[in-house]
């Protein structure tokens, strides 16, 4: 045979990962983690901003209040998750939730059962999933343009059912995901309170992370994200996968539909939900997830809502902002945020 | 070995691309315990044939039996349900994900609360040991290894489930000696076991000391099945392309009794260039018309010293001088422009860019160099692409084809087409024939003798140490990230020796090695 | 807990009394004028810490909760609301009902029992929409073909343009709706569907009710674009009353304009200062709105400085 | 027969059908759709066809834009928001010129939009080349802070001037046709042929595909994407001029809003990938005019403001599955069905 060298000792140059260094391991297992642990010390220090600069954030009312009204925010943000881990993108989710929950309260008012309209109001989410996901993986149309096309047709749909708002029947048992739970009974509204609905976003992030990091239907989002083909050729259920990525993300948006209607006391509205994609997507960029896929973490998404909420909590405590100057001051945190984001994990690259 | 029921068989399977047959009516048998060697040339439908056998491809026509069975794959998950395990040729992996990962990515243990990753490790660490990488940490991210490793994790990742049918597409094209010896004791010991394996390679060597038969293809079409020991080599290589290769044989190398004048001022010459964490400050020298082989084992650092010299990464330290004059090669832009041209290893992801047509794959360097705003008008390009093209016989002989649609061996003939074109006085080919048919590798040796004839500096890395000795007038060694020695080629130097600089305890030790060699060469 | 910065009892600064605004933020000239003048009542010299709290986008009711949760928790003296939506509201009210926070309308009303907020402050959308519809009703007395330029689909304040609209059209002899269609409330878009309905119409149109100014100043140029005299063969109605909307009416390139008073800032603080003192204050106080149908009635506006 | 088949490879050729259609649903409903004659009152040509083409002008504007950023893998959210800064701009300072029949204050706020909508898309250019942030980010960023700089322009009003000249680029004619479609052709025309007359556009394509391997063949990406992301800016400023001309008032909030979805579609009927690569500059005009043909569709159908969405989301999808490998393997040989997804290996 040829004579290509041969090595005297296993040694394959110092940047090989061998067992045993454990230092060296740490750091490189943590490196996709860093941007993640990059959002949660912003989160912290915003938090500690405001109270220092405007007082009653760590207030047991204003907790719980960012808590509950943010839970649609986490679910949303939880499915785009799962379909920017596998490279692609859903424009369609604020406007699936404006057809879910009018359509929902509408099957609620025609004498629908009231769970039964909850449980169609989750399906006919996922339909529409099912339908971007079939565009994109059978028939080749890039995720963009599949789910930009169904957040006109969800839209639209939503408009021509009703263009004024629907109001859920008293009594209707979508009403019992916005009870108060008070957990701690302080003065006046410092109460620590918390909803059905907040319980419904804490199980589905528990079941993203669980899917994503204990099923093998996770890993294969994580292995279309890093290289569709290397997925492909692994034989991975690759289109199957696909299909259910963008169906899991229309159920979760019928979810938080769900959980949205119930907030607003069972009224819903075609108007709902315009730029909910939008800031689902910066919840999971700012939680450090990569857009090009790949790489990333649902509870990183929840931080990355849970900054959002923060950022409108303080301007809204400052209360001096001039309206003109409101998106580009949005903008500018924003920016700032992945840019700090960036500098943190500046080192991650040699 | 007794003629049992094949495993795999497929008769006469013919695949049609746009424009090309890249399969025309084959027919090829996989015995049970069998290594089996698929040759030809590149583009010659191995790569072909093995995705037809994995579902990736649909055939057109003939049939694909599976124990004596008819199947139609659609899909990789339906080959390997079927058993069939692969490597492809360029490493499929995901490298967002840990090497354990990628080695059980879809054969997960699972638990009662799903995947329980303490045992998929486990099982991992347990398939990578096998394959001599017991080292590895499962938990690092791929993308920390070497291309080579990420290749033989590839192949511990095919021997994960229990396949009865084995298929390995240029498993060892940038493998080292002893990976390679590694690999085949597994081979062996999986062929003893009753696997079936189907093996791609276009080392020679390779192939006689592990397959059992051998089937060859030509242009796509099947040319015949032999009994390796019935087979010699000569009748091999004018089997895969179809003529006598007297001509091969006769490759010009008689390099090693060339004595050049080392006084003049070198083309190129650096002094302690070095980046920290890539390599350590290196002296080198290279003069014109000579051809200078980097050896040294795999991440030893030859790639980064090439990359250094052409601009490729950014030195952070050294002073270069080329014919003298002190200049700063700081990015791939400057290296062009001082005339230093750079091919990479790494042919996918650095090299082709994809989508474009073979044409502008080649002249994009020299249009780069030029600038955006004068356009290399239309005859220069025809005339530069016929004569690259027609100088390596790029096949299919298309200028308009998207690059991504060639074989591998093909997109390397273009690639150095177009390093070729924007006129290099120093040309750094890294590992430039991986991958390579027999034929295109003599042309390409031959081509770099010719340039280095006609007076430019070539800079030749390559695994096969016995190329880089016969094509190489000086050879710097490399080890641990670090220039280790220098020798200039000579009657007495052989692979072996190098191999022994290479192997020496200490940087002394390796010092005086190569030290005695050249003197041995002066005496 | 709680007493640090600005927020705690009203008593942070001095003496101020915090005012939170939950506001819709930059969506017109009206909405501008509007919160300008808000924001012009509620200053400092007057007694008032004014906390400004714009919506994400004019139709983002959630943004809106969010604040006004915040603004609850922060436990400021007194709670400013224009809501973007009527309904969906009650929760949040409750909850400023139980931290003993006074609410007041602005604008917009919200569906919800009237004990729950102090008052509401606002010019009738039904009312001046009806104002338009009677004004055509006398203009056209043996009817007209006419079209209707609505603002984004299912916001609160189209429905009800729609019904004081229709209230007075409806069964008037010889009205025909030949359709209807929205243009997002931008002059452009106003515009553009107005030359297409035009020309699907062969010209066949002589009244166009555009519900805010921007959009029927677009309809006048598409009408004129199209070879017709605006005023003449098609007339145009809109409401809100911005300076624009006045100079063209003016010009004559609208016929009718229906002002939205905006400017009751005055009132609000009278209303607010009442609520704190614990007066009672009437559940509804309705703004007067003029409206102005020739370009004398314009140029007088515009010389009382009533556009904005 | 080949000749065909390369045509319905083609993703434009289906664009054009999809225009023929909508026009004919248009002539289903009125016979004279297509007519066009002349209107006594201005003595201009007249008739949809030209309004097509006069609004189809500033979306034309940013597909184009929107192309190269798309080639490089990128992608420009900002520009909607771009038309309104570009639009405030010109409106501000014609209104502060007072200057109604001047084309010196014309050219000045054409200049001084344009140079805005250069400044903002340096900005992005910046920071997706230097900066290394993702360009849905970056531009994600900019549509926010764009927006609020034109609503600071005005100061939150929507301001209107008059300048006749100005007004004339979407209410002119020249040779029968708009001014501003005019225009656009033409911009259309100069920067295909800067693309293609020089290496720009094969580098821009390069980059696209493999920035790694473009790099190393001597290909500066940073000036490059600089430039792609100017010039769509700059197209984008120039977008906005021809909107805010068609009515001579800026809508801050509402000029230009989620135009970069047209955009984005455009580009994507036309044929360019947005994995980045090959562009097509004719596809995206088809693209654009195709755009503006539904829009108009949808008014001269009436179809009802509600059901408008829908009805644009039908067509997409429509034309998406009519460009798809599957939908035309599946027509073009119902007999020898045969798909073939390339794996790329
Ligand atoms: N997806 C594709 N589309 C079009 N042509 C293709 C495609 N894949 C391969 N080809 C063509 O088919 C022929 C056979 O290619 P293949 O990759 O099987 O060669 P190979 O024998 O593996 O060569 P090598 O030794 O270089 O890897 C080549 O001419 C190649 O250009
Ligand atoms: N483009 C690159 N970017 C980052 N790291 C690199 C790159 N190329 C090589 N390395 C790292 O530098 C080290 C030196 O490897 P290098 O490739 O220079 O060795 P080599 O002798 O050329 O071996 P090989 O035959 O594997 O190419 C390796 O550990 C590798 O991981
Ligand atoms: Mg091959
Ligand atoms: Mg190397």
């Amino acid at each position: 045979m040829s004579t290509t060298v041969s090595p005297p000792s296993p040694s394959h140059g110092t940047e090989v990962p061998v067992r045993g260094l454990a230092i060296s391991r740490m750091w490189g297992r943590s490196q996709s983690v860093i941007p993640t642990l990059a959002a949660v010390l912003l989160l912290v220090a915003m938090l500690v901003y405001a109270e220092l600069a405007y007082g009653r954030v760590f207030h047991a009312g204003t907790i719980s209040s960012l808590l509950v009204s943010f839970a649609p925010t986490i679910i949303l943000a939880v499915g785009m998750t799962i379909v920017i881990l596998s490279g692609g993108i859903d424009l369609s989710v604020g406007a699936v939730v404006a057809f879910t929950s009018v359509s929902g309260v509408m099957l609620m008012n025609n004498g629908v059962n009231g769970w039964v309209a909850v449980i169609l109001m989750i399906g006919f989410g996922a339909l529409f999933g099912l339908v971007s996901g079939v565009l994109i993986q059978y028939f080749n149309v890039q995720p963009f343009i599949a789910t930009l096309a169904m957040m006109f047709l969800a839209r639209g749909l939503a408009s021509i059912l009703s263009t004024v708002p629907v109001q859920a029947p008293e009594g209707a048992p979508i009403l019992a995901l916005a009870t108060d739970w008070k957990i701690v009974d302080g003065p006046k509204v410092n109460d620590f309170v918390l909803t059905p609905g907040f319980f419904v976003a804490v199980l589905v992030v528990v079941g993203a992370f669980v899917l994503l990091h204990r099923t093998r239907t996770g890993r294969t989002v994580y292995g279309i994200g890093g290289a569709e083909n290397s997925a492909q050729l692994m034989g991975l259920p690759v289109a199957r996968t696909r299909v259910l990525i963008y169906i899991l993300s229309g159920a979760l948006a019928g979810l938080a539909a769900v959980v949205y209607t119930a907030e607003v006391g069972g009224k819903a509205q075609n108007v709902t939900g315009i730029g909910w994609e939008l800031d689902a997507i910066a919840a999971v960029v700012i939680g450090g997830t990569l857009l090009t896929g790949g790489a990333g973490y649902v509870l990183g998404s929840v931080v990355g809502s849970l900054v959002l909420a923060a950022l409108a909590m303080i301007i809204t405590k400052d209360g001096g902002i001039r309206p003109e100057y409101l998106t580009i001051i949005t903008g500018g945190i924003l920016l700032a945020f992945v840019l700090l984001q960036r500098v943190l994990t500046a080192r991650r690259r040699k | 070995m007794t003629e049992s029921l094949p495993i795999v068989e497929v008769r006469g399977a013919s695949i049609t691309f746009p424009g090309v047959k890249a399969l025309d009516e084959v027919n090829f048998r996989l015995l049970p315990g069998e290594v089996h060697t698929l040759m030809g040339e590149n583009g010659a439908g191995k790569s072909t044939l093995i995705k037809a056998l994995t579902g990736v491809y649909q055939i057109d026509s003939g049939s694909i039996l599976i124990f004596g069975e008819e199947k139609r794959l659609t899909g990789t998950a339906s080959a390997q349900a079927a058993g069939i395990s692969t490597v492809y040729q360029e490493v499929n992996l995901c490298t967002n994900l840990t090497i354990g990962e990628n080695v059980m990515l879809g054969h997960e243990v699972r638990g009662p609360l799903g995947i329980n990753w303490r045992a998929t490790h486990a099982r991992a660490q347990e398939a990578l040991t096998r394959m001599g990488l017991g080292h590895l940490d499962t938990r690092a991210p791929l993308s920390s290894i070497s291309i080579a490793l990420q290749q033989l994790v590839a192949i511990s990742r095919a021997m994960v489930t229990d396949s009865k049918v084995l298929i390995l597409d240029e498993p060892t094209s940038s493998l080292d000696a002893a990976e390679v010896e590694t690999l085949f004791s597994v081979m062996r010991r999986l062929r003893d076991q009753g696997v079936a394996i189907l093996f791609v390679s276009h080392f020679l060597d390779q192939v006689y000391a592990i397959s059992d038969r051998i089937t060859v293809l030509r242009n796509g079409g099947f040319v015949g099945e032999y009994l390796t020991r019935d087979l010699d080599r000569t009748q091999l290589i004018s089997k895969m392309i179809g003529k006598d290769i007297e001509a091969l044989r006769a490759l010009g190398s008689n390099r090693q009794v060339d004595a050049r004048d080392r006084s003049a001022t070198p083309v190129y010459a650096a002094e302690g260039l070095g980046r920290a964490g890539a390599l350590a400050p290196t002296d080198i020298e290279i003069h014109k018309g000579e051809v200078v082989g980097f050896a040294g084992l795999l991440g030893s650092g030859r790639t980064e010293l090439a990359r250094l010299i052409a601009g490729a990464d950014r030195a952070d330290s050294g002073t270069v001088r080329l014919k003298g004059k002190k200049v700063n090669v700081t990015s791939p832009v400057s290296g062009l422009g001082n005339h230093i041209a750079y091919s990479t290893e790494n042919r996918r992801d650095d090299g082709i860019i994809g989508d474009l047509s073979i044409r502008e794959n080649i002249m994009l360097a020299l249009q780069a160099k030029r600038g955006w705003l004068r356009r290399i008008p239309a005859r220069e390009v025809d005339q530069l692409v016929s004569t690259y093209m027609e100088r390596f016989s790029v096949r299919p002989n298309d200028p308009d084809r998207p690059i991504r649609l060639l074989s591998g061996g093909n997109q390397q003939k273009v690639l150095l087409g177009r390093w070729l074109a924007t006129d290099p006085e120093l040309l750094l080919l890294d590992e430039p024939t991986r991958g390579i048919d027999v034929g295109a590798k003599a042309d390409i040796q031959e081509t770099v003798a010719e340039l280095a004839e006609a007076g430019m500096s070539v800079v030749f890395i390559s695994s096969e140490l016995e190329e880089v000795v016969r094509l190489s007038e000086r050879i710097v060694i490399m080890k641990d990230h670090e220039k280790v020695g220098e020798v200039v080629n000579g009657p007495d130097v052989t692979a072996e020796r190098v191999v022994s600089i290479i192997a020496a305890e200490s940087e002394e030790e390796a010092e005086a090695q190569a030290e005695a060699l050249a003197e041995g060469e002066t005496r | 807990a709680g007493g640090s910065g600005a927020g705690g009892e009203g008593g942070g600064d001095g003496d101020l009394t915090t005012v939170g605004f939950v506001a819709v933020g930059p969506e017109g000239g009206w909405r501008n004028a509007n919160e300008q003048a808000i924001k012009d009542a509620f200053t400092q010299d007057a007694g008032f810490d004014l906390k400004y709290a714009p919506a994400a986008s004019p139709s983002d009711q959630k943004s809106q909760l969010d604040a006004f949760a915040t603004f609850v928790n922060d436990e400021v003296d007194v709670i400013l609301l224009t809501a973007t939506e009527a309904s969906g509201w009650e929760d949040s009210l409750e909850l400023a009902k139980e931290a003993e926070i006074p609410v007041v309308l602005l604008d917009r009303g919200v569906d919800a029992p009237e004990d729950l907020y102090v008052t509401r402050i606002a010019p009738d959308n039904k009312q001046v929409a009806a104002s338009v519809g009677s004004w055509a009703v006398d203009t056209f007395p043996s009817g007209a073909k006419y079209f209707v330029l609505e603002g984004v689909p299912g916001l609160s304040v189209v429905n009800e343009r729609n019904e004081g609209f229709d209230s007075e059209v409806d069964g008037a002899t010889g009205f025909t709706k030949v359709g209807a269609q929205t243009a997002n409330w931008k002059t452009d878009e106003g515009k553009s569907v107005i030359e297409t309905v035009l020309k699907a119409n062969n010209n066949d149109i002589q009244f166009i009710f555009a519900q805010n100014d921007e959009m029927g100043i677009g309809a006048a140029q598409a009408v004129s674009a199209a070879g017709l005299t605006p005023g003449t063969d098609v007339k145009i109605a809109t409401i809100d009353g911005t300076k624009g909307a006045l100079e063209a009416l003016s010009e004559g390139q609208l016929s009718f304009v229906a002002q939205y008073n905006p400017f009751f800032g005055d009132v609000a603080v009278d209303a607010v200062q009442k609520a704190i003192a614990g007066e009672s204050v009437e559940s509804t106080i309705i703004v007067d709105s003029a409206t102005f149908d020739s370009p004398e009635a314009a140029d007088t506006a515009l010389s009382e400085g009533l556009g904005f | 027969m080949p000749a065909l088949k390369s045509l319905l490879r083609t993703p434009w050729f289906w664009g054009i059908i999809g225009i023929v259609l909508l026009l004919s649903l248009n002539v289903v409903k009125d016979p004279t759709y297509l007519a066009v004659g002349i209107n006594p009152a201005t003595g201009q040509l007249a008739g949809n066809l030209l309004d097509i083409l006069r609004v189809s002008a500033p979306i034309i504007m940013i597909a184009l834009g929107m192309t190269f950023v798309i080639a490089t893998k990128g992608i420009d959210l900002s520009v909607g928001s771009i038309m309104a800064v570009g639009g405030a701009a010109a409106m501000e300072l014609l209104r502060a010129l007072n200057a109604p029949s001047s084309f010196g204050a014309m050219f000045t706020a054409i200049g001084l939009a344009l140079l805005l909508g250069a400044v903002l898309g340096l900005v992005n250019g910046l920071l997706v080349s230097i900066v290394g942030l993702q360009p849905f980010i970056s531009t994600l960023v900019m549509m926010l802070a764009a927006r609020g700089i034109a609503r600071v322009i005005t100061g939150g009003q929507n301001t209107n001037s008059q300048n006749q000249p100005f007004q004339q680029i979407s209410n002119g004619q020249v040779l029968g046709l708009p001014i501003s479609f005019v225009i656009a052709i033409a911009i259309v025309v100069v920067v295909t042929v800067i693309m293609r007359r020089t290496a720009l556009g094969l580098m821009i394509e390069s980059i696209g595909v493999n920035p790694d391997a473009s790099r190393l063949a001597g290909i500066r990406p940073r000036p490059i994407l600089i430039t792609v992301y100017v010039l769509s800016g700059v197209l984008a400023a120039g977008g906005g001029l021809f909107t805010v001309s068609e009515v001579m008032t800026v809508d801050v909030s509402g000029t230009g809003y989620q135009m970069e979805l047209d955009a984005i579609l455009a580009v994507v009927i036309g044929g360019t990938s947005l994995a980045g690569g090959k562009f097509s500059i004719l596809g995206s005009t088809v693209g654009a005019l195709l755009i503006a043909t539904l829009n108009k569709t949808v008014l001269f159908l009436g179809v009802s403001a509600a059901a408008t969405p829908a009805f644009k989301a039908i067509v997409i999808v429509l034309l998406v599955l009519l460009q798809s490998e599957r939908v035309r393997t599946f027509v073009l040989q119902a007999g020898r069905r045969r798909t073939r997804k390339e794996v790329v290996a």
